[in-house]
Order: C-alpha cells, then structure tokens, then sequence
C-alpha cells in the first residue's frame, strides 16, 4: 500500500494497523523498516519546521513502479509506503517503508532499495524554515552508505 | 491543442508561477517546450524533466495534449 | 537496551514504548528496524511451535559486545534489541533490532550488522516441533543476502 | 577447586545431561576438559565452545574455576 498524507502519523501503529488487516498471517518471517523523521537540526542550522512539496500522481506513480521493481528483484510478500506532504515539525516521522519477506534477505535488500529509490527519484522537495526565520529549499539529501557486507 | 507545462519546488518559486501552456507544434522536444513557455530562458541546471509523469531526457519528443514537469533534484524522503 | 524475553511481545508496541521512554527526542533522523516472525513452515514443512533455548548471561554479554561493535562503526543514537526464548507459535515475534540515528546510512548499516551479528554468533538455538509430533533442532540459518549497492 | 561445564540444545539432549564438574589440572586445554568429562568420546563435529562466556579454540587453555561451554552452530534470531 502506498499513502501520502498531509497529515502527522505514528508509524508503529501504522505498522500494527496494517499489519493486522494485511492477511499474511504465518507467511512471513521478516519485517524490515525504515522511518525517517524530521531532525531540529540540519546542516548546521536549527530547523523550526519544514515544507514538503510533491507532483500530485507522479508521486504515487512513481512510488508503485518502485515498488514493482523490487518486487521483481526480491521475494516480497507485501510493502507499506507512507509518506507526509506539507507542514512537518521536528520529531514527526516524514517517510515509512515496511517490506515483508519470508526471508531476511528479501525484505532487507527490498526495503534498502525502496528507501534508496524514493530518496533518489521520488517527485518530492523539502523546504525547511529555520529559527533565524529564514526559508532554503534543500539541494542534496545525505548519503546511504553501506560498509556492512553481508552473507550469512 | 496544447502542452501543459508544470514548475515545481524552487523552480516554481524563481518563476513565479505553477504552470504554463504552449501550442502544440509537430516535432517538439521537452527542451523546446520550455522555450517556447520561457522566452528562450534558458533551463537551469540540473532542472529535472517528466512527460505525462514519466522522467525523460530533454531531448525527447512532445506530443499534443502532453503534460511536461519542469523540477529540481528532488530531496524526498 | 538488551531484553530477553520469555513472554510474547508486539514489536511496534514495544517500539512505541520505548521510542517514548529514550530521552532523544529531535535528533534521530532515522530509525531502521528489524523483526524476525515464526513461520508456519520451514524447510518443506509445517511447523507447530518451536522451543528457543539459550545460555543465560552468554547471551546478554554477547549481544551487548556486538552493539558495542556496531556503536565504534557507526554514528548510532540508540538501539533496542528484544529476543524471545522458551516456546514461541507461528506469527509471534521471535526477535526485534531497532536502531536510531541522525542518518539513514548509520541507522541501515549497523542495523543489519546487528542482526546478522546476532544470527551468526549469539547462543540461542531452536528447536521445531512439526505437524507430524516429530521434534527437530534448526541446524543452520537462512541467507541474509545483499544485492543492492547503495550510495546516494 | 574444579571447572564447570555446560552442554546446551542438541549436544545436550544427545549426551543426556546439561552439566559436568572436573577437576582442575595445570595445563588443560578446552578439548582436555571436554574429553575429562566425557570418557574420552570425541568432540562431534562443529561443536562450539565458550570460557566464561566468550568464545575460544579448543586449544585455549582454562584456568581454575572457569565455566566451559560447549555447544552447536547457533540458530537464533
């Protein structure tokens, strides 16, 4: 499932709510997630709160074809993508990705690559309004380095 | 007919405006669409485009009655 | 904080709590979580219930070496790490690794070292009692595969 | 004075019991332990072994009063 929200939302009971209407009981034996939320602080600056815009359609368009990609790479057994638009404080989660796998590896290579994906290509754009009352459109989001390797 | 034109984030803000509309012509490519929208104000960089909601290359071919989005990298997520 | 658990727990209740209780608020930009469910099946076939066996102090002591590990590694705000033992049914949480920090880089890598850490070498071991009333010992793990290449 | 040692999961179930004592003798690697406590029957194939609750080789040597654990390739998680 794919939701944009203009507003404020707790991802664990979004994860709790989903995941007791989704029917995959017993199937599944590996929940992955990613939550990112809205810091105070952002390259230096105290951040008040933040603006994010998105292209209305391209948004879910996008988000879907991401989510049929990793579906075709990894076996996911269902995802849950939430993402806010619109006026966001500090400390309210701003993004959800939840994958669900039979396996570890699945729903951890597929949540990465969504969150990855999104933060790449996804059609939206951060405003923040910092405490000076100045406003900055964002220009770079940070990296997502990986140093772990993985086998077993 | 017509081209719809979209600006979104940082670039809708230096224009000054969301959206534009332009006549079709045969044989138009994104970047022309832009043109003809901004008195040849050149794009600037790193400008992102999207026909009908799909990313594509500036030099790509317009058809009539097509939606172009104009946009910044985007910082999601 | 390092809980062992004899009791059945709901890893987004347990989330919501602790997120709560820490005290790092506006910090944390990203949160990476992992939750490892009973199956009904595995290895072909059904399985009823599954005994979870470890060594009490080992355990603990082990698992707080490797988030010591993962704390020299990356930038990590805190973790939570809740592991069941004792007898466990299908669709209940057998383990959670959660891990906060201001980057999404931090928070992804040390969370999967954390958990491939935990399933490499920490002592639990499981025992799976099957739909025929035949009891066997899990002898090895699934792969926790990697295939994305994530940089930006 | 002694070292302890414990068996956990299948290597406890197969050798029938979840603890041994042994006396303390200078010198005794973890592999002399277990063959003390067990009659000289070989270590099974891929058994583990902790002192004191860390991990080791066979070959390390135990001192008076340490703990000795020996058990399978772990499934947790």
């Amino acid at each position: 499932m794919i939701v944009i929200s203009e507003n404020p939302f707790d991802p664990w009971q979004a994860l709790q709510d989903y995941q007791t209407s989704a029917a995959m009981q017993g199937q599944y034996g590996a929940t992955t997630v990613f939550v990112g939320t809205m810091r105070d602080f952002n390259d230096g600056d105290t951040v008040k709160s933040m603006t994010l815009e998105h292209y209305p359609g391209m948004t879910e368009k996008h988000l879907s074809n991401i989510i049929g990609d990793a579906k075709q790479r990894w076996a996911i057994i269902d995802s849950l993508v939430v993402h806010r638009v619109g006026d966001i404080y500090p400390d309210q989660p701003i993004v959800l990705v939840a994958v669900w796998a039979a396996h570890r590896g699945d729903a951890c290579d597929a949540c990465r690559f969504i969150i990855e994906a999104l933060k790449s290509n996804a059609p939206f754009w951060k405003k923040e309004h910092l405490s000076s009352d100045q406003s900055r459109w964002v220009t770079h989001n940070s990296k997502g380095y990986l140093n772990t390797k993985v086998s077993d | 007919m017509s081209i719809t034109l979209h600006y979104f984030a940082s670039l809708k803000e230096s224009l000054g405006r969301a959206s534009d509309s332009v006549d079709y012509l045969p044989n138009l490519t994104v970047l022309d669409v832009w043109a003809l929208a901004n008195q040849d104000q050149p794009l600037p960089n790193l400008i992102l485009a999207a026909v009908n909601m799909d990313y594509v290359p500036l030099t790509s071919l317009v058809e009539d009655g097509d939606t172009v989005a104009f946009f910044p990298p985007v910082t999601g997520g």
